[in-house]
């Protein structure tokens, strides 16, 4: 460790609150040196954000405020900065990309004119200077075809090259800092992989700082110098990535650790009954196209000839990319949309061309849950409301239906007052497995779970799977599990199915396809999940 | 009761309880209609003339003990009839905020969740919104005869498209909430899931709207008075009390601005009343 | 963001400097006289309709045989005339040099086929073509007309100014089948009518016709020489009075036809402007009852409401300033050869509230309601119900005053169904004096029944009976004697509610002059001064 | 987009033939009989019948409807009942003043609202923003003839700058034109102010709270350029539909003001023809301005692809 060098970047006991002057970080200390990657890692809420954007001061205005404490950037106090002297840095010695790439460029002005803007107001280059300094930049991200994305819309790019262009926007300028606030968590992790490779490729060419927030502790694993352990507006724990990762002083990092799911597959575990609650038969789901003036032009084919079945009381993960069609199949078995093609059998019953009267007997057999727990619970209805609305559907008088719910909250290990509360009262965890209860609550045989944990931090991720296992076990259920993430496949899944464009590559056992990978592609799959090579449950353990 | 094991995730709110404490301005606003509802209901006890009473030989007087703010070109107290006409104004504009939203309400609702429907009920409503609402105003009102009733549905009219492409589009989004598509998994029927679902989404914005319209229908009734289409003379307005004054604005301009200064006043705090109800049933304002 | 920048310069110089670019346009070579009239022209054939404005409008562009001088005495307009002397045969020689707008000259012929098409709408004119033998044209400039039995009325009908006067047509207009309105507007008045600037219900333009010869004596009412002054006369239509008074003021226009009395005072204080009485027998307002329901098919019922009723209040209401009005209780208007104000002092003098009360009660007023109709949009119609109404509930009537537009009023009050089913017990409108000024045209004195009778369909024999004395009387104490009869008994039978007589008030900048006096508001002799 | 045009052109004539059936029957329902109005007072029960079979007034309903439309579809918009004038010439007389106070009226209300509104947005909660509010309250609860009254009153009865009537066309020059037009587009524009500002401030402020504005002022872009370049840009398309239906609805004539302000518009047409019953001048003019509402609605949504790439048609 370098300790010699002055830090690029010091923040001293930082404070922030909000305008009703609830504590947002209690007296926030880290520092940079340049050159280094200092990986930020915490869980939603822990202020890793609120420092790096209190850094710039960028903190929203009128709803955060520095209370205290100091930042110095190369030696010079930002805090108490003028405004313009702020403007001239930002952009220009240091540097932001986001997490969004969808919503971080500005949808209505090409790319070009985006980066162009940098340079307009930091340098007085003149138009073709800026141009040509443009395309460098675009190049240095390794785009294709330069030229036309420099005149193209964000909306033209996938999620990938818009992160490359706001990677290519923040450096035109080479700053020797560069904030990077989740950059790769909306992205697919093959994308993820490739745009963490492009950050380290360009800092080591520029010598740029970096400090890197994420709450991903793969990524952390693969790219950080060092790391900052956040927790509640406080630094938990910081020191040099090998050591945070690998010895951490902290429970709660060692709890952070062991709450990274391993990459290996789950024991294989005994079929338990024969009975096939769940079999799909070359399902094939055409969305129309848009309407030309005469005709249709021809439609996108999101999911083509799935086939799969499913036992009493196993769990099937279905993972892929973004755009695989993996949340199409998932509706279309719930018949939330009608499926062009194919059959879906319920325990036996094809419910993928039944009418929405005919189709009410059947609806209860299978039931979801869905990705945001923010919104999946009518905010305006009490839990119990929630709770009770389907089974009283299906002829259950009041009072059981509550009795029933109340021993199911108590199943999803919430208390029993839970039911006159409403959603919003209630963690992300919790409201998640108020939804969990809500499923079970029709005794459904199969239940689908559109990514149903991708939304928690990863130690309720790890709660809510557990939980999920649990009732797999108790109550015979059969799961279809839809997931991006490996690791939560590989930790829960009795059969895996890999799909692409709508296509299944591969479709076996969770030894089988995650353990040793046929395709090339679910072999790319494995290959591009973070911090593979490193064994956060051993840490966790030591 | 345990306090949430919260992971950063932001403190429960009430609804209410984010809300700034009220502005000035919307308190006064508050205060302000209530005085106009309150001299409406107890008119009586305010004046001591009748609206209707006439005295052509006191024509256009000024303002004096015995009539406040002067009299009228058929000599009636103005004063009373300002107090007088905050009934039919009000009413005008509460009964046409009410039975827009009662109509526009199920209208959107079906049309915003039945595909087949929403064609052809969308093609009426732009259909009626393609005429413009005064001379539909106009038109229903020598329709049938000037009376309260058939300028209120003159009124309503053009305003039930508004409501119903409002509720619509609410519809559209909602139905794709994950609670939505929840509740229709556990076999809700559709009814239910309209009223117990859909249509709470809606509420919030039709308040606001509703304010909206309730400040528009006064205003319209003005218009229409002006184009001698409103509400007879017998029954004081506050449109057709300046419709019949604006003739005198340069030698007695009172008789247009009391009753002027009446209908604004009134309009300002219905819409400071609805942005304040924006600001606070809007979900995005209380994120920040 | 530069462009934007410079456009919106661009954009708002015009405004900014808006004030210093403007300049009176200087316009020497035309003078153009701007008039608001008081009301839109909407209908052109001054024959098929009996609006005044479209009467205004016939006396720019067509002319009379003979007209009425300001004395209301018939003189030679387009011809001169000859009484055999059994006053049976009238010879109407035409003078030299009229000529049609397009150029060709008047003949006898055009003559005839306008007064035939006349006769035909006219009531005054159905009446005397009863009487008449023949009308033909004897030569190119000679008419001549028969009579087969005496009628003592020829030359005053076709002189009267008012609605419907005998405008000259080219034959081929006049041919115009009935119930078609023409097409044409070729006539051979002082004025053309410019058509392609016509732009109804907003502006009429009329040019003055080079080929016009007017008579060698002065103007005097529609007699008399009509010389046109000015090149030019617009009428434009301002809906909103405040506007057009503001627009006097500011010399945008030269004439407002029609004052709201209640601004004179605007027009009074401004010293740049001149006010005035152009038309010295100016309107009758009035109410009338339906005669076929209940309540007022009772007679006693309807002297109660007339004795409900007072002027006073009334004309308070409508005109506001006694200057311009007068109580007038006479059926053919005061000021006129048989005003007679016998039996209707009530309404011109005391409160006579108690007696109508009594009245009612002895008549055993049921308390039916009496449904009024009330047109808003018309400021001259407006007030007369609001006023009415009040005082009919004074004396214990029951009242439903029910406020439209003129259109559905004029619908309504043709409906003869019940009251309270579509019909109607009572109305109000006004009438030009002449319009009333004596038994023949005065229609609410027809006692034709539902077939004949105006609105309210009184059948009345004895009123006919009276009307045909009258026609046959010969010489003006006769006819007086007469009339004095029919008015006690109209007041009798309440032919209908006379509320008094009241004069529209002209406006003119003060750069106008010369404006003739008489019936209609006509706009030759007018001089504008630069 | 031309297929989008076109599909929705053709999506139009129902809904303009609903229009025109409706007001049809509206008209012919309500009582009022416009040869009563050409008669006149005195004319007699059978010239009032001989004036109705002339003008085809007594036929069977259907049938004038269908003598109405198959004359339309001949590009006959028949004509007025009383002046004998083309209906399609009488709208075309009435359509140049109508146009130019629309025209100046929204220029007037875009160059005062959204710099207003903008500004209300970015200094949220402040007394700035208070005031620009409380103002636009202001602005749309006042009837606007009374706010017409009030500034004839004040500039040109008191301080004689500006005409208090009357329009020039804008062919006789710029200078008369925008003397003549200022204080009713400026009425007009009143209540439209209000209401575009209170829209560009709300349209605004869901664009601020947008990533790409903190990814603008990461850049170390000056708060005009993040306002106006980067929020304005995208918080357009609300704003465009508020002006363009304002728009929409000052073609189809704004009758206060053209009465105030004497303008010979669309508005006072159109009125004059329903109190005078002229049928075939209010039906031609419905079609007018249903088939401007439905053109203006179609342009505002293809203005949409232009200010936002992201909207393809």
């Amino acid at each position: 460790m370098a300790c010699e060098q002055a830090p690029l970047l010091q923040v001293e006991n930082l404070r922030v609150a909000t305008a009703e002057g609830r504590p947002i970080l209690h007296g926030v200390s880290f520092h940079i040196q340049p050159g280094e990657t200092l990986c930020l890692v915490g869980e939603s809420g822990s202020g890793k954000s609120v420092a790096s954007l209190a850094t710039l001061g960028l903190l929203p205005k009128g709803a955060l405020q520095v209370e205290g404490g100091t930042i110095t950037f190369a030696g010079e106090a930002l805090l108490g900065a003028s405004a313009r002297r702020l403007k001239a840095l930002r952009g220009n010695r240091v540097a932001m990309i986001f997490q969004e790439p969808m919503t971080a460029l500005n949808p209505v002005l090409s790319v070009g004119r985006q980066i162009d803007e940098v340079l307009c107001c930091h340098t007085r280059l003149d138009a073709a200077e800026r141009r040509a300094k443009t395309l460098d930049a675009l190049a240095q991200v390794h785009l294709p075809d330069i030229q036309r994305i420099y005149g193209a819309y964000p909306h033209r790019l996938s999620g990938g090259q818009r992160q490359r262009i706001m990677i290519a926007m923040a450096l035109v300028l080479e700053p020797t800092l560069l904030i990077a606030d989740e950059p790769t968590t909306a992205l697919d992790v093959t994308t993820q992989q490739q745009i963490l490779t492009l950050i380290r490729e360009l800092q080591q060419r520029h010598g740029t700082a970096v400090l890197f927030i994420t709450h991903d502790m793969g990524v952390v694993a693969d790219i950080a110098d060092r790391v900052c352990v956040m927790h509640q507006g406080q630094v938990v724990e910081q020191g040099a990535a090998a050591q945070v990762l690998g010895q951490p002083r902290q429970a709660y990092t060692r709890q952070l650790l062991a709450a990274v799911p391993a990459l290996a597959p789950r024991a294989p575990r005994a079929a338990g009954s024969a009975q096939v609650v769940l079999d799909v038969v070359e399902l094939s789901m055409v969305y129309p196209g848009p309407r030309r003036l005469l005709r249709r032009s021809p439609g996108t084919c999101a999911a083509d000839q799935v086939s799969f079945n499913l036992t009493r009381g196993r769990t099937l993960g279905i993972v892929g990319e973004s755009g695989s069609g993996k949340s199409t199949v998932a509706r279309c078995l719930m018949r939330l949309l009608t499926p062009s093609a194919g059959a879906v059998r319920v325990t036996g019953k094809d419910i993928s061309e039944l009418s929405a009267a005919g189709l009410k007997p059947h609806r209860k057999r299978i039931q979801m849950i869905f990705q945001d727990p923010n919104r999946s619970l009518n905010p305006r209805r009490s839990i119990a409301q929630s709770l009770i609305e389907g089974p009283m559907n299906y002829g259950i008088d009041r009072a059981e239906a509550l009795t029933r719910a109340q021993r199911l909250l108590e199943l999803v290990g919430l208390p029993a007052d839970a039911l006159g509360r409403y959603p919003h009262q209630f963690s992300g965890g919790q409201r998640q497995r108020i939804a969990i209860a809500r499923a079970l609550a029709m005794e459904p045989d199969v239940i689908v779970a559109d990514e149903a944990v991708s939304a928690l931090d990863v130690s309720v991720q790890a709660q809510v799977l557990e939980l999920l296992d649990g009732l797999q076990q108790r109550l015979g259920v059969a799961i279809v599990f839809i997931t991006h993430d490996l690791r939560v496949a590989a930790q829960l899944c009795d059969e895996v199915l890999v799909m692409r464009r709508g296509q299944v590559v591969e479709y076996g056992t969770a030894a089988q396809v995650l353990g040793a990978p046929q395709h090339t592609y679910t072999q790319q799959l494995m290959a591009a999940v973070p911090g593979k090579a490193w064994d956060f449950s051993a840490a966790a353990r030591s | 009761m345990s306090k949430p094991v919260s992971l950063g995730l932001p403190a429960p709110r009430r609804r209410w309880a984010k809300l700034p404490r009220p502005p000035l301005a919307v308190a006064l606003a508050a205060l302000v209609l209530l005085a106009l509802i309150g001299m409406a209901v107890f008119a009586p006890w305010f004046t001591h003339h009748a609206p209707q009473a006439l005295a052509p030989a006191l024509r256009l007087k000024g303002p004096s003990a015995e009539f406040w703010l002067g009299t009228d070109a058929y000599g009636r107290d103005l004063y009373s009839r300002i107090v007088y006409g905050a009934r039919v104004s009000l009413t005008v504009g509460l009964g046409v905020a009410v039975f827009s939203v009662a109509i526009g309400l199920p209208l959107g609702l079906l049309a915003g969740y039945f595909r087949t429907l929403d064609a052809l009920l969308m093609r009426v409503m732009d259909g009626l919104m393609a005429v413009p609402g005064i001379l539909l105003a106009i038109a229903i009102v020598s329709l049938s005869s000037a009376g309260l009733a058939t300028v209120m549905v003159a009124i309503m009219l053009p305003e039930i498209p508004q409501v119903v492409r409002l509720v619509r589009s609410r519809v559209l989004s909602a139905r794709e909430e994950p609670y939505v598509e929840a509740a229709v998994l556990m076999g809700t029927s559709t009814f239910k899931l309209l009223a117990r679902h859909l249509m709470p989404n809606t509420l919030a914005p039709l308040i606001v709207q509703g304010t909206y319209i309730c400040a528009s229908a006064i205003l319209t009734e003005a218009i229409l008075s002006f184009l001698g289409a409103g509400i007879g003379t017998e029954t004081p307005t506050w449109g057709n009390i300046i419709a019949e004054g604006r003739l005198y604005f340069q030698l007695k301009p009172g008789l247009v601005l009391w009753a002027g200064l009446a209908l604004s006043l009134c309009i300002v705090s219905i819409n400071l009343l609805g942005d304040a109800a924006r600001d606070a049933l809007d979900p995005r304002m209380k994120k920040r | 963001m530069k462009p934007s920048r410079s456009l919106i310069a661009r954009l708002l110089l015009p405004l900014g400097f808006a004030a210093a670019l403007h300049a009176p346009h200087a316009l020497a070579a035309e003078k153009t006289l701007h008039a608001v009239m008081s009301s839109s022209l909407r209908v052109l054939d001054p024959i098929a309709t009996t609006a005044q404005i479209t009467r205004n409008h016939g006396f720019m562009i067509y002319d009379t045989l003979i007209a009425m001088d300001e004395h209301y005495q018939p003189a030679p307009q387009m011809a001169d005339w000859a009484i055999s002397p059994d006053g049976m045969v009238y010879t109407f020689t035409l003078r030299d040099g009229l000529m049609w707008h397009d150029g060709k000259p008047v003949t006898a012929t055009d003559c005839v086929a306008s007064l035939q098409r006349w006769a035909r709408y006219d009531v005054g004119g159905q009446l005397m073509m009863k009487s008449v033998k023949s009308l033909v044209a004897t030569d190119a400039k000679t008419i001549t007309l028969t009579l087969a039995k005496p009628f003592g009325y020829v030359l005053p009908l076709l002189a009267k100014p008012s609605s419907v006067a005998a405008f000259m047509m080219p034959e081929r207009v006049a041919n115009t089948p009935m119930g078609q309105m023409i097409t044409d507007y070729t006539g051979s008045g002082p004025f053309t009518f410019v058509a392609a600037e016509f732009d109804p219900g907003n502006r009429v333009v009329y040019e003055k016709f080079a080929g016009y010869v007017p008579r060698p004596e002065p103007a005097s009412g529609t007699a008399g020489g009509k010389v046109v002054k000015v090149d030019r006369v617009e009428w434009i239509n301002m809906p909103d009075r405040m506007t057009a008074i503001n627009a006097l003021a500011s010399g945008d226009i030269d004439f407002i036809e029609q004052l709201p009395m209640d601004l004179l005072p605007m027009v009074q204080a401004d010293g740049t402007l001149t006010s005035g009485v152009l038309s010295d027998l100016g309107n009758m307002t009035g109410g009338r009852m339906n005669f076929l329901y209940p309540p007022f098919n009772n007679p006693d019922i309807r002297r109660a409401a007339l004795l409900a009723l007072n002027q006073q209040d009334v004309l308070q209401a409508l005109v506001g300033n006694p200057e311009y009005y007068r109580l007038c209780a006479s059926v053919f208007g005061c000021g006129t050869p048989l005003e007679s104000q016998t039996g209707g002092e009530n309404l011109v003098k005391g409160d006579h509230s108690a007696e109508a009360r009594a009245l009612l009660s002895k008549a055993g007023y049921d308390g039916t309601p009496v449904v009024i109709l009330q047109a808003t949009d018309v400021p001259s119609q407006a007030p007369q119900p609001v006023v009415a109404a009040a005082a009919l509930r004074k004396v214990g009537f029951t009242v439903d005053l029910q406020p439209m537009d003129w259109q559905t009023l004029v619908t309504r009050r043709a409906n003869q169904g019940e009251p309270t089913k579509g019909g109607w017990n009572l109305f109000f409108t006004y009438w030009n004096v002449q319009t009333i000024w004596n038994p023949v045209v005065n229609p609410m004195l027809d006692g034709g029944g539902q077939k004949g009778a105006w609105f309210g369909w009184p059948t009345d024999a004895h009123m006919d009976a009276l009307r045909n004395e009258f026609v046959q009387a010969s010489g003006d104490a006769a006819q007086k004697a007469v009339a004095e009869k029919i008015q006690q008994y109209a007041m009798q039978q309440v032919s209908y509610i006379p509320l008094g007589q009241y004069h529209d008030v002209s406006a003119w900048n003060s750069h106008v002059s010369h404006l003739l006096k008489g019936p209609s508001t006509v706009f030759w002799n007018v001089q504008k001064d630069d | 987009m031309f297929a989008y045009f076109v599909r929705r052109v053709l999506a139009a004539i129902p809904v303009m033939l609903v229009v025109a059936l409706f007001v049809f029957l509206l008209l012919r329902l309500s009582p009022g009989d416009p040869a009563a109005i050409i008669g006149g007072d005195m004319a007699s029960p059978e010239q009032l019948a001989a004036i109705r079979q002339n003008l085809g007034l007594d036929r069977p309903l259907h049938v004038q409807f269908f003598v109405w439309l198959w004359q339309l579809l001949h590009g006959d918009f028949s004509t007025s009942l009383m002046a004998h004038t083309g209906v399609l010439s009488m709208i075309g007389q009435r359509l140049e003043p109508t146009l130019s106070l629309a025209l100046v009226a929204t220029a007037l209300t875009v160059l005062v609202a959204v710099p207003l509104g903008v500004l209300a947005a970015w200094r949220r909660g402040s007394w700035l923003d208070h005031t620009v509010m409380s103002v636009s309250v202001l602005g749309f609860s006042v009837p606007v003839f009374v706010i017409g009254y009030g500034l004839t009153t004040l500039f040109a009865l008191q301080l004689h700058w500006l005409p208090v009537q009357g329009f020039k066309s804008i062919f006789d020059g710029v200078g008369p034109f925008a003397y003549r037009i200022a204080l009713p587009a400026l009425t007009l524009a009143s209540a439209h102010i209000a209401l575009v500002a209170r829209m560009t401030r709300a349209s605004l402020l869901d664009v601020l709270g947008e990533d790409y504005i903190r990814t603008a002022r990461a850049k170390g872009l000056g708060e005009l350029a993040v306002l106006f370049r980067h929020a304005l840009r995208n918080a357009w398309v609300p704003i465009l539909t508020v002006i363009g239906s304002g728009f929409a609805l000052m073609i189809s004539g704004v009758v206060v003001t053209e009465s105030v302000f004497n303008i010979p518009g669309l508005g006072r047409l159109i009125v004059d023809a329903v109190l005078a019953r002229d049928y075939p001048v209010i039906q031609g003019m419905i079609l007018l301005t249903s088939g401007v509402y439905v053109l203006i609605n179609l342009l505002i949504d293809m203005s949409y692809a232009i200010s936002d790439p992201r909207i393809r048609y």
